[in-house]
């Protein structure tokens, strides 16, 4: 059998979450597969998005929404998603109990928040108000370098800070912020029905190359799958990679990140990879209020379901 | 004449008729209406007041300027780039400070033909004659050293070696002699005189003094500007016989054409 | 001023436009009755644009050529395109940048000279913080910047700071190469006079290492412009970088270019003045046959 | 050889302080027996190691006084726990970064040099493409990675080309103010022997600009380094660029200042290479009392 | 004696006791053992071979350079440091190019006191009396132009004019007529000679020169300096009264005493 070489990226460095990916090559899934996947290690979740637009790599793990905006800029590109790996996205609001941040979306108003510009998060901040009915006439947002915004919530220069959940949640501990005085307000328990990260092929490599897409979505799932099994043995795969990493680091997050956006409740009901094209709907809704559609996608549009495994071989809990 | 002994007939070599120059970068007239014939293998000098445009002369002669009106004819050939067969020693020494005294002197043989492709397979051949030169000026055993370990004199004399060394059919002194004691000087004039000789009317040279005997002893003609602009007041030549010796200067001809010279430049500033 | 702010504001693209092409016709009315020596002159005046828009030509080009998709390198108009669009928020953040940059620009200038003329003063000095000087250089000013900012808050203070962070070795490097370079024929001058130190160095070291000077301005510069625009990227409301910081989650690359293009032009905009200066400044050591003047 | 670079690895930093302690006893040594003029040699040759030793102590007794966090501004004890713990991959990273600079550095000045050359030579060409290139280098070089990423991934050529793109133009600056600035009696000489441009430009201009490049060399090497750092950090599986950011993405404040305490040893170790060469090619021009060796 | 009109008493101004120099940047020793004393008021001059040492012996004695061996005094103090009380006019001129030439005129005055703190004060008087000095050398209306607009000649009166203009009480002048014309030249000698009789004694004077006429012309007391490395091989008094004529140059006892020099070096050159 000829094996298909696939340059696969990542939407980040390799920390805990690559696990997922690590998995899949180092067991050996996609070589089982006939692929030859290499992986490379990149910088944000949107930088997966327009490698993977521009042919530099065949495959890529990008953020979904990030992705539709994309498509939406540059028609030319027809851009689809075949796989969800995060079922929820990590967006998330993080403040501290002591400036008086609760669980509670009204507790927001009147408070100073570190935002910085290119930050994913905060780009959903529109959803995130206008489905809780929030005034942010009062709230204060600055540009904050993504290095400080961390250290800054932590001196107490700001109440709360836009961030992806598990990375700043992690960050904040290790600062020596109390662990009950961080509040995580995950944007998906707040009616952000956006997808997460997930899985996209560049449109030549799926023109010549659908059937080793297909072939990679059930290698993937399969180490997916080995992941959630033994966290510990991916967080070893990742630190092998990053030769900086902690391993007890990598394995929390990578805890974090499964059981928060992989294993949500609906993907323990119906397998990993697919979506409910109903909340695809919802959410490209939601994505038009962060900015105006020229041309507004169907969920067809944005993702490709017939690429994925059967639903059974999908089922990872 | 003097010149009957020349194999060579008497062919205009460099000939500037009615230049006018300005510099560029200064307002005023340099020289104005200059005219000047020198023939093939004559040894001219040129003398005059300071200021009055005889390093201009050069330049123009050479095509390291350009005149704003008049014609530069050197060896049949109106001037129109810098003229690429002479030697120019320049009145400041203007050696090149990363080079070493001996580097410098090869300077010359880099660029100009023949040499300039035989260096490198000669080069030993070459730095002997450079050395040779060096010699012959006093400066033996300063070819290592950079310009700036050497004594004003001892620059003006390493520029002088190098104005000589590719062998010019014309060359350009530029008061080579300037920074030079009366001895060294007299043997410096030797130097020259034999080199003139030995070239036997293929080598043409123009020497600016301010040394009317260097003038008179070395020169077949002689011709004297006047200041600011500089324009040629008077022309001699000078016909004491070939070869020439250093005893000539004590006689009453000499001094008689020395005082003649003298009376001129007096007579011209004075009427200035 | 308000409405000339804001007639700057909404129309500084076209105003632009109609000055470049006025410029030509100016120029090419000129030519018509010069003479030889006038028109190699004119030509000169011309080139820069010529180059500009042939520049911009082959980029074009190129692009349409290879079918370049925008997200990767936008065509220049495509990037034209954006900047009238976005002209207003382009004219604010560029003003800002542009005043950052400036103040970090002075305090780079007045630093570096302090500094160079210390190390070419002092032997000591050189021998044990030049390497110091090296070794903060090599690092990447962007990691700089988040303790700029926890240091003083978000605002202009960071980006003013980065901007001198980044600019100021060149003046050093320069000046003091400047310094070392003079000929000591020269100091000699002022030696025999019985000057001091300090007077050898106003009278001799620093007229002599302009030129020097003047060179290391024009690198100086447009570093600046790098530092303000990476500290505004990461800790600010405005300028340049905050544009290019929201273009770029935005996906707007044309606006992303288009804010690059406004900085290079800012940074012509100096470097232009820079070499006005220059050429009054040193002149007297502009007269070889390679200067461009 | 894999044992050596095995030892290489693993003992670097302990060699390093070996070799400085070891430095210091000899010059010590040295200055027992030594007269007074050579003390004063000894002391400049001291001085860079006590002014840093000096700038280390008080930074660490400030960070200790005003209680820093090490996530604000790790103390150099935490910088060298950090250095001795992670010595290993700052040691191998350290090594692909110094290849990468070095790749980029040479590109740029065999670039700088031509371009150099080339816009002294030419007024046409200085006038046209000067602004350009100005243009060009007041963007900030971090924009332009990704789109090196684009078109030609993540590996080596992104490093090596923005550490090229950084550096090259305080070369091509400096060393065509280096050709505007030669005096013209100068050229004069060569110019009487019927010489060509070319031969002018060779004989006179390139020795003669000289000290300017060398001056433009200390600070294109500390700019190349930069540039294939903040490449790295973008866009590679090694070097220093990316140890800063997986650092700085687990957080590790003290491994983030222990790499660019390592990038600054390498751009110190690369300047005191440009200076032995500068003062050994242009020795001619450092006669002045200002210049330090 | 010619001193006797001299109000002071014949206190040695600049003494060198021994002295030997090697500079730093060449290997040979450039003066060896020089012995010179030259009193107030006095007018010396140094004549010797190119490259004896002559522009040494002005460094040494100006504190520019630092002898290995021996000792410098001027002015009762040893030279440890650049004296200050000096005028320097050294042999290439050395004006400053950023400077115009009035411009260089003036640095002295920036820098010297009195003038220094007078200067901004009196801004128009010390330009007037610059341009008065300009004049007096012939150089009239060059002040605005920068030295490099000057020729060869008129930068080394501008030089002088540099050395002159504060009015120090020990002036130095590095062969300071050796670009300039015979007429020129003897105008120039004319106006040092004046400047020294107005001093009346207070003005000492060095001067190096390769014309024996202008020694001793000018001066009271010449010294004759040997070729590398340099010492003094003969010193002579010339007694001429004072003020002088430029007609004695023409007296046969004027010549005798040229004549005496001339054998005196031309005898130390065949023993060399
Ligand atoms: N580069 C220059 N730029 C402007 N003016 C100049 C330049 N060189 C010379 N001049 C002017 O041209 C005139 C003639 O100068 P030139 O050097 O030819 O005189 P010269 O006869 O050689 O004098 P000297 O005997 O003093 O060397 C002078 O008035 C001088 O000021
Ligand atoms: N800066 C220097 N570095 C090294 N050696 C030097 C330096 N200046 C002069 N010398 C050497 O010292 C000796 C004396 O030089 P000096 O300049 O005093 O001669 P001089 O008598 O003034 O000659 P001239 O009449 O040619 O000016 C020479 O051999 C010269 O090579
Ligand atoms: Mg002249
Ligand atoms: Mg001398």
């Amino acid at each position: 059998q000829a094996t298909t070489n696939v340059r696969f990226t990542l939407d980040w460095r390799f920390e805990g979450p690559s696990a997922l990916f690590l998995t899949a090559l180092e067991k050996g899934h996609f070589r089982a597969e006939g692929l030859n996947v290499s992986i490379d290690a990149a910088s944000g979740s949107r930088e997966g998005v327009t490698r993977v637009a521009s042919g530099t790599y065949d495959i890529g793990f990008g953020d979904i929404n990030s992705m539709i905006r994309f498509r939406d800029e540059n028609p030319t590109v027809d851009l689809k998603a075949n796989m969800i790996v995060y079922d929820r996205p990590p967006f998330a609001i993080v403040g501290r109990k002591s400036r008086g941040i609760t669980t509670d979306v009204k507790s927001l108003e009147g408070k100073k928040f570190g935002a910085p510009a290119p930050d994913a998060a905060y780009a959903q901040w529109p959803i995130f108000k206008t489905v809780n009915k929030l005034d942010d006439s009062k709230m204060r947002f600055e540009n904050v370098g993504f290095p400080v915004r961390e250290p800054m919530l932590a001196s107490g220069e700001v109440d709360a800070i836009f961030g992806f959940a598990n990375s700043s949640y992690i960050n904040l501990k290790s600062r020596g912020v109390p662990e009950n005085d961080i509040v995580v307000l995950h944007m998906y328990d707040y009616g952000v029905e956006l997808y997460g990260n997930g899985i996209m092929a560049s449109p030549a490599f799926l023109a010549s190359n659908r059937a080793a897409v297909a072939a990679f979505n059930r290698g993937l799932v399969k180490g997916i799958r080995d992941t959630i099994a033994d966290p510990a043995a991916g967080a070893k795969l990742v630190v092998a990679r990053n030769d900086v990493a902690r391993l007890d680091t990598e394995t929390e997050r990578l805890k974090m990140t499964i059981d928060n956006y992989v294993l949500s409740p609906w993907v323990k009901a119906n397998g990993i990879g697919g979506i409910d094209p109903a909340r695809m709907a919802t959410a490209i809704d939601q994505i038009g209020l962060t900015f105006t559609f020229k041309n507004k996608p169907k969920p067809e549009d944005v993702f490709i379901s017939d690429l994925l495994p059967a639903a059974a071989d999908r089922k990872v809990a | 004449m003097h010149r009957s002994e020349s194999a060579h007939p008497l062919r205009p070599f460099v000939e500037l008729t009615g230049v006018s120059h300005t510099y560029a970068t200064g307002g005023t007239l340099a020289v104005d209406g200059l005219d000047i014939r020198v023939n093939e293998g004559e040894f001219a000098a040129v003398v005059g007041p300071s200021g009055c445009g005889k390093s201009t002369l050069m330049k123009l002669a050479t095509g390291l300027q350009f005149p704003q009106a008049g014609a530069v004819v050197v060896d049949g050939q109106e001037v129109r780039d810098p003229v690429k067969i002479a030697g120019m020693a320049f009145q400041a020494p203007t050696l090149l400070p990363w080079r070493t005294t001996l580097e410098n002197l090869m300077l010359p043989l880099e660029i100009v033909e023949p040499h300039r492709s035989r260096l490198r397979r000669n080069k030993a051949e070459y730095v002997a004659k450079a050395e040779a030169l060096l010699e012959s000026v006093g400066l033996k055993g300063a070819g290592s050293k950079f310009p700036w370990q050497l004594s004003g004199g001892m620059q003006q004399r390493a520029s002088l070696c190098r104005a000589l060394i590719h062998e010019p059919k014309l060359l350009m002194l530029d008061e080579p002699f300037g920074a030079l004691d009366a001895f060294t000087r007299e043997e410096l004039w030797c130097v020259i005189r034999d080199l003139h000789a030995r070239m036997a009317g293929s080598l043409t040279v123009i020497l600016v003094t301010h040394d009317l005997r260097e003038a008179v002893f070395l020169a077949d003609r002689i011709f004297c500007m006047s200041s600011r602009p500089g324009k040629i007041i008077a022309e001699r030549e000078v016909g004491f016989p070939r070869p020439r010796d250093l005893e000539i200067t004590y006689t009453p001809e000499f001094s008689d054409i020395v005082h003649d010279l003298r009376g001129r430049i007096a007579h011209a500033r004075s009427t200035a | 001023m308000d409405a000339l702010g804001e007639f700057l504001l909404t129309s500084w693209p076209a105003a632009l436009a109609i000055g470049v092409v006025g410029y030509i016709a100016w120029l090419l009315y000129k030519v018509i009755g010069a003479s030889a020596l006038d028109r190699t002159k004119l030509s000169l005046q011309l080139a820069p644009l010529f180059c500009t828009i042939g520049t911009f030509l082959v980029w074009e080009l190129l692009c349409k050529a290879f079918a370049v998709s925008t997200f990767v390198l936008p065509a220049p108009s495509d990037i034209g395109l954006a900047i009238w669009q976005f002209r207003r928020q382009i004219g604010f953040h560029s003003f800002h940048t542009a005043w950052m940059t400036l103040a970090g620009f002075g305090l780079a200038v007045a630093f570096g000279i302090a500094l160079g003329l210390l190390l070419g003063a002092s032997r000591f000095f050189y021998a044990g913080f030049y390497p110091l000087l090296v070794g903060f250089n090599s690092i990447p000013k962007v990691a700089v910047v988040p303790i700029l900012v926890i240091w003083f808050g978000v605002g202009w203070l960071p980006a003013v700071l980065t901007a001198f962070m980044i600019s100021f070795f060149p003046i050093v490097v320069n000046v003091a190469t400047g310094l070392a370079t003079i000929e000591p024929e020269t100091e000699d001058v002022l030696k025999a006079l019985g000057a001091s130190k300090l007077q050898i160095m106003t009278k001799v070291g620093i007229p002599r290492s302009m030129p020097y000077f003047f060179g290391s301005l024009k690198v100086a510069i447009t570093l600046a412009y790098v530092g303000s625009v990476i500290a505004e990227y990461n800790a600010s409301r405005y300028g340049i970088g905050n544009l290019m910081a929201r273009a770029s989650a935005d996906f707007n690359v044309p606006l992303l270019f288009a804010a690059l293009i406004a900085l290079a032009i800012l940074g012509v905009a100096m470097y232009m003045a820079t070499v006005w200066l220059e050429n009054r400044m040193t002149g007297w050591a502009q007269r070889s046959s390679f200067a461009a003047t």
